[in-house]
């Protein structure tokens, strides 16, 4: 039975010390007011799961939150590396850290076999790829009819996948529209599913027959954070402050930097500090 | 303008635009490639399809996206898919006739390295990793590859295949299994190489106006073969000039937004 | 580069005597005009592929086109058998007719694993059905990391697939909304599209982001058929003709009936004759 | 109406309708389990979530659908998806927690054919086959099943195994791997059945008002078992009746439709 909540409370009641957990978020809706309530909450020992762990990994990883990434790219989208990623794989600082690396489309994969209930991917991948000499959760299986080699990667099922979407109706059913990723795999992949939104409406089931809906029963909590992914954007709300992904470049390279911007906007905010974050970039309804 | 009057970064974008046709359905990355296709798309290609690997298929963006996930890729497309989607039905599927790659190293056969540099367990330096990569070039049609020359960046031996161009050369693709044609273009800040139809090694077929086979040499860790006739790049044209200094004067006002 | 034609173009040009085919809808959107125009060009020995071969594939089995036929629920839905196919089957009337049977999900796995380039799809399913003992197709897979047995069956990669869908635009890119079934798979796993559409507008594209819509790069050739799916139904245009259904059973029943019925609505008919038959049952937009 | 003023037929859809919850998350077939389904939701259970294997989530149809796929099923639905997805993320996913099922032919373990009388190869009578069923019956975390009795239909031995129930009874499913539970209710027009626990054979354990032990085995082919204590099934209430009435009337105006 889906709650709705506090942000505070669906962390607290849904991501547990030692959990595999997947902030997902296709360079769209990024959950980045949730990840900053983990922070917040001095969650440990996490295996962070991303395709594309950008800003909220370096974060959490930075603050040695996390014990091992799975992921197929680690960058600061269209702006460079990620810089307390690094630190942490090349001086285990602030710990080392597990990586798991996988290409994007044996993650995309991945999630969609752990949506579908599945052990494991198969698709045509890795040729000649290096990657499949390093990461030994890439395997194959040969197809019985034409006896082609394919590439098998194991499914994700996180314990928690956490997303923001644009809206959840009072029901609790979830809409996501626009750029839409990986999030509905990885909320029915995992064994619980926390959703962020821009607000909760009265009705999100007649937007358009084939909209992407999450129904109610697939969620586990609701907290509504206003411009809960900045500095990603929220398709129909607020643009993407793409300078903010600029300037993470020069917060993230130094640790003390990097730890005071910390202390400033996330361990001593709120989640309700997201919505002034975005009021100069809202989209004209 | 004059003539002269460009960068040799511009002549990259402007070479590698001029390679896109009509009917492309290209797998476009973030950064020149992005450019040389909206390039391309606004001046000599109208009816290109632009692909991003965000789920965005046949986009029309007015400024150039900072990351492949940009708003007004969704918007201007024709369609957007949920990313297990756009790898499974348009990537292997085999619905994309070019993807243009970009590297950190690169070797003289078009395999590249995104991944790190120095050992994979113990890197110097963590780069990105390989994202769409891996696939994109083992499952697009052709492969065409753009970077600026360095001696760090075209390299001897690279530090790690995160995606396979033709290997040790020869027939290595189709030893492997691999269907499609792989790496049949680099475009770099210099010239345009194409790989040797037997050996596959890269080859400069052009240099860019002004540049000497000594620059090219100077910038390229392996010795470089040249062509047995090496033409010259035709100049950018004054559209084609206008045309991407327009599009990245709309991109960076965009992309200065709010944060300070 | 799609082609905008007649129904009779469309037919002529892309299928063939021998060709595998999928007529595809899943109740919604049937290509019954497509179905008919194939009956009247009087293509032969086809391979008709289909999850719900209903009053179609009746029709084209009991005038002899099809060769083979590949499914996996053969009735008229909501009503009964289908008799023409049953008189095939156990008479060999017109002509004997070999069957590949599969389960549903084995069917839309085989649509997806041909969209996705794959040669062979995998499931968890056929646990203790006997379809698995009288279909060579149906083999198995072992889970690399789990150990897990799984099901597999061939990619399903039609000559041609054949749909109905509410629109097209000028640029020929394909909107089907509402149950879309597995149109969209057919379509991509096939060498050649042909789409019939109640009306071909302006743009598709802006209805919404997420909307199915297929880029005129992935069809072949476009007819306008107004009412093609009928009595079939199409989505925001008319409702579907379930009386009609109703009657087919007793129409398909006896094979002088079936023929005469044939002759005069369907060999004797053109396309454009499908505009009446929805003329009552349109729904008000 | 009086309390004994209803069918049989009426009395099978209303012990099935009972036996759903709103905590259900149903998958739907055709006929009696969709009249049970839609009774269930307009009386007792008007959260229970209704898919069909069409594609529609969370539908509250006006009218009964005459095919899974019926266009209100659509637009009175939360989402509506395609067909792989539903197999995949919602039906394999294990996303369903009961299947509902009719059958041509059933024996005494739950096990069903709707796929031909006589031989596969030279069938008597060629039924539709199994649609969803093979997985719906080893996906979905319990299975309903619900049909007339009759001799034809409740057989000692079923010509053809579409989906499988327990097998041979006992822990066949786990032998054979299948985690779910199974036929757990068997509701026909005479009497409510349940599975031995340990034989997993199918067991009265309700007879419906006025239904004698000799009807329930005169329409059973197979030698029917009686729980230690047989209930009666409870009255239709007025309310179920009245329901059930209004939407087959509904249903049928509707259906009657265009065609002569």
């Amino acid at each position: 039975m889906v709650k709705f909540v506090s942000l505070a409370e669906a962390i607290a009641d849904n991501l547990h010390d030692g959990d595999s957990v997947a902030f997902e978020g296709f360079t769209h809706l990024i959950p980045h007011a949730a990840a900053h309530e983990a922070i917040r909450q001095g969650i440990k020992d996490l295996t962070l799961i991303r395709m594309t762990p950008d800003i909220i990994y370096d974060q959490m990883i930075g603050m040695g939150l996390a014990k091992k990434v799975v992921f197929s790219y680690a960058g600061n989208p269209g702006v460079g590396l990620l810089r307390r990623l690094r630190d942490a794989v090349e001086n285990q600082h602030p710990r080392a850290i597990e990586i798991e690396e996988h290409s994007h489309a044996a993650m995309a994969n991945a999630y969609e076999a752990g949506a579908s209930g599945l052990p494991c991917a198969i698709f045509r991948g890795y040729k000649g790829a290096e990657l499949a000499k390093v990461n030994p959760n890439i395997k194959s299986v040969t197809c019985p009819f034409t006896g082609e080699e394919l590439a098998a990667v194991p499914a994700i099922r996180p314990d928690v996948s956490i997303i923001h979407a644009q809206k959840a109706d009072r029901r609790g059913n979830v809409l996501v529209e626009g750029i839409v990723g990986v999030q509905k795999e990885a909320v029915l992949a995992a064994k619980r599913a926390v959703v962020t939104v821009e607000e909760i409406v009265e009705d999100v089931t007649k937007v358009h027959p084939n909209a992407c809906v999450l129904p109610h029963w697939t969620i586990t909590a609701i907290a509504e954070v206003k411009g809960g992914a900045h500095p990603s954007y929220a398709h129909g709300y607020y643009d993407r402050d793409n300078a903010a992904y600029l300037e993470w470049d020069k917060i993230s390279a130094e640790r003390d930097l990097f730890e005071s911007w910390m202390k400033a906007n996330v361990i001593d905010a709120l989640p309700g500090d997201f919505a002034a974050r975005v009021a100069d970039l809202e989209v004209n309804k | 303008m004059s003539g002269n009057d460009f960068t040799a970064d511009e002549m990259m974008t402007i070479a590698a635009a001029r390679a896109l046709s009509n009917d492309d359905v290209v797998f476009v990355g973030i950064g020149a490639p992005s450019a040389a296709c909206n390039v391309a798309r606004l001046t000599h290609a109208p009816d290109i399809t632009l692909i991003y690997e965000s789920g965005t298929i046949g986009t029309k963006p007015d400024v150039l996206p900072l990351s492949i996930g940009d708003g007004e890729l969704c918007e201007t497309a024709v369609t957007t898919v949920a990313v297990p989607e756009m790898f499974r039905y348009w990537l292997q599927g085999g619905r994309i006739t070019l993807g243009f790659l970009g590297a950190a190293q690169l070797d003289r056969f078009g395999n590249i390295n995104t991944t790190v540099i120095g050992s994979y367990d113990d890197p110097k330096v963590r780069l990105p990793g390989g994202g769409g990569a891996p696939e994109i070039a083992s499952s697009c049609g052709k492969i065409f590859i753009t970077m600026k020359q360095s001696l760090r960046g075209m390299v001897e031996k690279i530090d790690f295949f995160t995606s396979f161009g033709h290997g040790e050369g020869g027939d290595h693709r189709k030893r492997l299994g691999i269907t499609t044609e792989g790496p049949v273009l680099l475009i770099t800040d210099l010239a345009i190489w194409e790989p040797d139809p037997e050996t596959k090694e890269f080859t400069v077929v052009s240099l860019h106006p002004g540049v000497t086979r000594d620059q090219v040499q100077d910038t390229c860790a392996w010795p470089a073969k040249f062509a047995d006739s090496v033409k010259e790049t035709p100049l950018p044209t004054e559209e084609e000039i206008r045309t991407l200094r327009d599009l990245k004067a709309r991109t960076d006002a965009a992309h200065k937004g709010k944060a300070a």
